[in-house]
């Protein structure tokens, strides 16, 4: 039990390093918002149960947590994004697509 | 037990005035007139018998050294009283004076203003004493900037800065000296401090000492006082020069005598003082607006009274003390007289105000009353004052002492000179355009002549507040007494 | 100039500081005395007042003066900010490019507001059982309504019986230390049974003030962030 | 002691920045950051006061119940007081602030007459 | 060994807290100011953490990080955005 | 043991954040770094609270985990001309 938590919050940790680590190195804002929302949403999940089943009184009240990180830290990384939208940050060069220019509520985004 | 009524009255009325307000609201400025009412026949209920024996009230059911307390000694209950009198004189003036704003907010906040000046004169405890003393600058933030005009924001935004600034340097000394000594009680702050010989105490002292400083406007620090007393309403800039401004004497008073009581420091704070009072009457001296010169000669005041204080003796203390007194009912009386003064001209500059006195005559009375009062002159209360400061400091016979009083007397001399010059513009000039007349409302004429009627009669009778003053002194500054009356 | 006077002031100010934080005896020193208030709260706070959680029971009865003027700040700010923001003459509502929030948003917030809510009742009436307490709670109910503020525009708070809860709040604050007055022998005593250690209902009046203190905080906290937010320039 | 002297190498320069940011910036709202941060560091010193090394907090539990190996509770008392107060005076400055802006349409104190210090 | 790798981490977390406290100090946007102070009070909040505060700690998480960003944004919003020369 | 150095990495996290939080040219940029940073910050709380071995410490987390969406949601809405 106490091996297989500890492992669960390796990973978690990881998650965690690699997420930020992503914040750094990625070109533009939309990208570091992928390294910082999924990475560290995933991270902080298993982070936070590891600790559950390594203490297994604790488990409730790390899976409230956990749903609560679960719960809010979508909403607020939406916001961000559709913030950087409309407040006119560029994509990077190299992107691909950009699907956003299909919906009329981010049609007219002046450049910054 | 009773003495903590003289906080919690005021405080639970300005809690409840949002529920008055649903009855009607008018009853908003019946609240502090009321409260303060009860204060004043508390205090002076209580007055004889913590004359004998200070009286401890335990908060929170933990004898001293362990829960808060409050110590009901003369100083403070004397204290109390003051407050309450100046303060029930400026309530029945601000019944009829403020007209414009939200009323019921501007009685709740003054209410709170008062509730923290007395919290801050009772309480025997560090970290208590911070906190009504921030009540007590806060809500002055709040009412400096009540009529939201250009420079009262201004001026209120001024003094919010310092005076954050000054209660974080406060904050600080506490965390020094609870560090030391692990209590936050003032007496027993004071035992242990006589043990310990520390660089870290000489820190904790500059700090505590700059920090209630700030409100006190001793030299360095004065910078926000004349703006916020001459842009708040008048009926503000009266209880802020009446009140708030001794409320930081008193705390510079009790962290130097009671909790650190070294004698080195007296004399810098001294000097100190006596720059304070040259700075302030000479910057009175050159001012225009009326209100202006008003706040700069409390400035002058309060180095008069720090000065007197500083000479660390009982006569010294008790001088300062009746000092203290005297100014706080004459700039009272100036304040608001000028309040109605400046409404009526509509202009602050003094020479608005040319022959204003044939057409006021009871304001403008009353004021030139309370300015003979200030300059010193014989039968009202600042002559007693002044006089018994002189004695005080030629009492040690020493030379140091008698140049200071040339100074002092020097500032005098220039206190004069300005505020005869204020007596001649309001009697002796033209009035080069026509005011119109309108009669003062009763409101503000009652409370005014009160006023002149308690300078008067301690000028001539100056005698009945000298057994207080004396315990009140005995009070600040026997340390010992102090410690054992508090820890038994 | 006035950067190098500022550098030479703070910079005298910092040595000062550590110096005399150095020379200091800071830590377990000086709390080892028994006579000493933290030691005696530590090893007699739990029997007297039967709080779990010490610093509850010291900020809530034995220090609990200095709550009630904490609170009264809260109070003062509250109600300063009416004052400073009152203006007869009205300004016209102007709503130049104003976006409202996405569906998400405002979905998430109507879905998390009662939850923040319940989080932070939780939060005051454990106060002596666990961290947090009063203010805490009330913080984060604010917090909620904050959030009500951001994602959904079109519900408003009810700023008049917000006034009512807080007064109400205050109130019963004073009133209950008046009644340690009353039945006890001081202002704010804990003059009802401590209850069983480690239950909810235990402490004697420390869950009510602190329900009392998290309404009053949660309520002038909402009234300030409404007041902001409301103030068209 | 390695603890104590890093958290007063914390609280002291967090001080200093703020009071440093206070005095030399020009722009209000950047003075009130400066106080905010000046106040955080008044509290670190305020709780830092009251640790004791290898201590644990100062909350009973059914299971941890010694009192002798607890952290001093009343620095945390006066901290939690203290930061309240910080937030209603930052409260009533940015409202003052907003005010002032309504009258000047500037936030610089070099701009506005009387605002110098 | 486990001591001193949480001193390690106490120290770190110290600096990160002055650092951010000179990004807040430097940044002339002064909404970058305030995401800094924001920085700063949860740096300050894990360390009241560590010192073994918790109470302390979800004050100053809860009002440090969450409300008073919230109230400076908002004053932002009603006066300007950039600190100008 | 191990925990420590658990504890480390996310110390290196945080300190990447923070060289986002300098660097970053916009401010959302800076946002993001924030919002990143109490995620870990959460993370962070709930392993402590597993070295300190106190149950009740995860009470914090809770608050971190509910509270600290608002200040990225307020900066968000303020870039986007919402509030």
């Amino acid at each position: 039990m106490h091996i297989a938590g500890m492992i669960a919050i390796g990973i978690g940790v990881l998650f965690l390093f690699l997420g930020s680590f992503g914040i750094v190195r990625l070109p533009d804002v939309y990208n570091r918002l992928q390294a910082g929302t999924k990475c560290t949403t995933f991270g902080c999940l298993f982070a936070v149960l590891g600790v559950g089943i390594v203490e297994p009184a604790w488990f409730w009240k790390a899976l409230l947590v956990s749903l609560f990180v679960l719960l809010t830290n979508p909403i607020s990384n939406h916001a961000l994004g559709r913030a950087a939208k409309k407040s006119g940050v560029p994509l990077w060069d190299g992107s691909v697509v950009d699907k956003s220019r299909d919906f009329p509520s981010y049609a007219n985004t002046e450049k910054l | 037990m009773v003495a903590v009524l003289l906080i919690i009255v005021p405080l639970g009325l300005a809690f409840a005035m949002p529920l008055f307000n649903f009855v009607s609201k008018r009853i908003a400025a019946y609240l502090p007139i009321a409260a303060m009412v009860c204060n004043l026949i508390l205090s002076i209920l209580l007055l004889p018998s913590v004359m004998e024996n200070t009286r401890i009230v335990i908060l929170g059911g933990l004898p001293p050294p362990l829960g808060i307390h409050l110590v009901a000694g003369p100083l403070g209950v004397g204290l109390s009283g003051l407050i309450s009198l100046v303060g029930l004189a400026v309530s029945i003036y601000a019944w009829g004076y403020i007209k414009q704003g939200a009323q019921d907010k501007y009685h709740a906040l003054y209410l709170l203003l008062l509730s923290g000046a007395t919290g801050a004169v009772l309480t025997g405890d560090l970290f208590n004493l911070f906190v009504f003393y921030e009540i007590l600058c806060i809500s002055s933030y709040a009412l400096v900037a009540y009529l939201g005009d250009r420079n009262g924001v201004e001026s209120a935004v001024k003094y919010l800065i310092q005076g954050s600034v000054g209660s974080g340097l406060i904050l600080v000394g506490i965390a020094i000296l609870y560090g030391m000594f692990g209590t936050l009680n003032m007496a027993q702050i004071a035992i242990h401090i006589d043990n310990v010989d520390s660089p870290a105490l000489f820190l904790a002292l500059v700090l505590l000492v700059t920090g209630f400083g700030v409100e006190a406007a001793i030299f360095p620090l004065n910078a926000w006082l004349p703006d916020a007393h001459s842009s708040a309403p008048s009926s503000i800039s009266a209880i802020l020069s009446g009140i708030a401004i001794k409320v930081g004497i008193y705390a510079v008073a009790r962290v130097l005598f009671t909790i650190f009581g070294v004698a080195v420091v007296f004399q810098y704070v001294l000097l100190l003082g006596l720059a304070t009072l040259l700075i302030g009457e000479i910057c009175a001296f050159s001012q225009d607006n009326i209100k202006r010169m008003l706040a700069y000669s409390s400035v002058g005041q309060v180095g008069l009274i720090v000065f007197a204080m500083c000479i660390a003796t009982p006569d010294g203390v008790g001088a300062g003390l009746l000092q203290l007194v005297s100014h706080a009912l004459s700039k009272a009386v100036l304040f608001l007289g000028v309040g109605y003064l400046v409404a009526r001209s509509g202009s602050m500059s003094l020479s608005s105000l040319n022959g204003i006195g044939k057409r006021m005559p009871v304001v403008c009375f009353a004021c030139v009353v309370a300015a003979f009062s200030l300059v010193g002159l014989p039968p009202f209360v600042g002559f007693a004052g002044k006089f018994l400061i002189v004695r005080a400091a030629l009492a040690g016979k020493s030379i140091f002492f008698t140049v200071l009083i040339g100074i002092v007397f020097l500032a005098t001399v220039v206190e004069g000179a300005y505020f005869f010059r204020m007596v001649q513009t309001l009697y002796f000039k033209d009035a080069k355009r026509q005011i119109e007349y309108k009669k003062v409302p009763a409101s503000a004429s009652i409370p005014i002549m009160a006023l002149v009627v308690f300078i008067v009669a301690l000028g001539v009778y100056p005698d009945v507040l000298l057994p207080y003053l004396k315990s009140a002194a005995a009070d600040l500054l026997n340390k010992a007494g102090y410690i054992k009356e508090v820890l038994g | 100039m006035r950067i190098l006077i500022s550098c030479v002031l703070l910079v005298i100010l910092s040595l000062g500081l550590v110096f005399a934080l150095e020379q200091a005896p800071f830590g377990s020193n000086q709390i080892d005395n028994a006579d000493k208030p933290g030691r005696f709260y530590l090893n007699q706070g739990m029997e007297k007042t039967g709080a779990a959680n010490v610093v509850t029971s010291v900020v809530v009865t034995y220090r609990g003066f200095d709550t009630l003027g904490e609170v009264t700040i809260l109070f003062i700010a509250a109600i300063g900010l009416g004052a400073v923001f009152h203006s007869r003459k009205k300004v016209k509502r102007y709503e130049k490019e104003k976006q409202s929030a996405s569906l998400i948003l405002q979905t998430g917030c109507r879905f998390l507001f009662p939850l923040i809510v319940l989080f932070g009742t939780y939060v005051f009436i454990h106060g002596h059982l666990s961290p947090g307490g009063g203010f805490q709670g009330g913080v984060i109910i604010a917090s909620a309504f904050l959030l009500l503020f951001l994602g959904c525009e079109e519900k408003k708070i009810p700023m008049k019986s917000m006034n009512t809860v807080e007064s109400l709040a205050g109130i019963i604050f004073v009133g209950i230390g008046l009644a340690g007055l009353y039945w006890g022998e001081s202002f704010l005593e804990n003059f009802l049974p401590r209850g069983m250690d480690y239950m909810l209902l235990s402490g004697g009046v420390i869950p009510i003030i602190y329900i009392a203190i998290g309404f009053k905080v949660g309520a002038e906290l909402a009234g300030i962030v409404a007041g902001l937010i409301e103030r068209n320039p | 002691m390695f603890h104590q002297s890093t958290y007063f190498v914390g609280c002291v320069g967090l001080m200093i920045v703020g009071l440093y940011t206070m005095l030399t910036k020009k722009n209000l709202i950047k003075v009130i950051i400066g106080l905010s941060l000046f106040e955080t560091g008044i509290y670190l010193l305020l709780v830092v006061v009251g640790y004791i090394q290898g201590a644990t907090a100062p909350i009973f539990s059914r299971t941890t119940g010694s009192p002798a190996e607890m952290v001093d509770p009343t620095p945390q008392a006066l901290v939690l007081t203290a930061i309240v107060i910080g937030v209603a005076v930052l409260a009533l400055a940015l409202s003052l602030t907003i005010r002032l802006h309504e009258h000047y349409g500037t936030l610089n104190l070099r701009k506005i007459r009387g605002l110098k210090w | 060994m486990e001591e001193s790798l949480e001193q390690i981490l106490e120290l770190s977390l110290t600096l990160l807290m002055l650092g951010g406290a000179v990004c807040a100090c430097v940044f002339k946007d002064l909404l970058n100011a305030v995401i800094a102070a924001a920085f700063v009070s949860l740096m300050a909040a894990i360390l009241f953490y560590f010192l073994q505060a918790p109470d302390v700690a979800m004050a100053e998480a809860s009002i440090g990080a969450a409300l008073t960003t919230a109230i400076f944004v908002i004053a932002i919003k009603k006066t300007k955005r950039v600190e100008e020369e | 043991m191990i925990v420590s150095i658990f504890l480390l990495v996310i110390g290196a996290a945080i300190v990447l954040c923070l060289i986002r939080l300098i660097k970053g040219p916009t401010a959302t940029d800076r946002a993001v770094a924030l919002d990143t940073v109490t995620t870990v910050t959460t993370a962070l709380l709930v392993i402590l609270a597993l070295v300190f071995k106190r149950y009740i410490y995860l009470d914090v987390a809770l608050v971190y985990a509910v509270l600290m969406f608002i200040g990225s949601v307020a900066i968000a809405r303020f870039l986007e001309k919402g509030i």
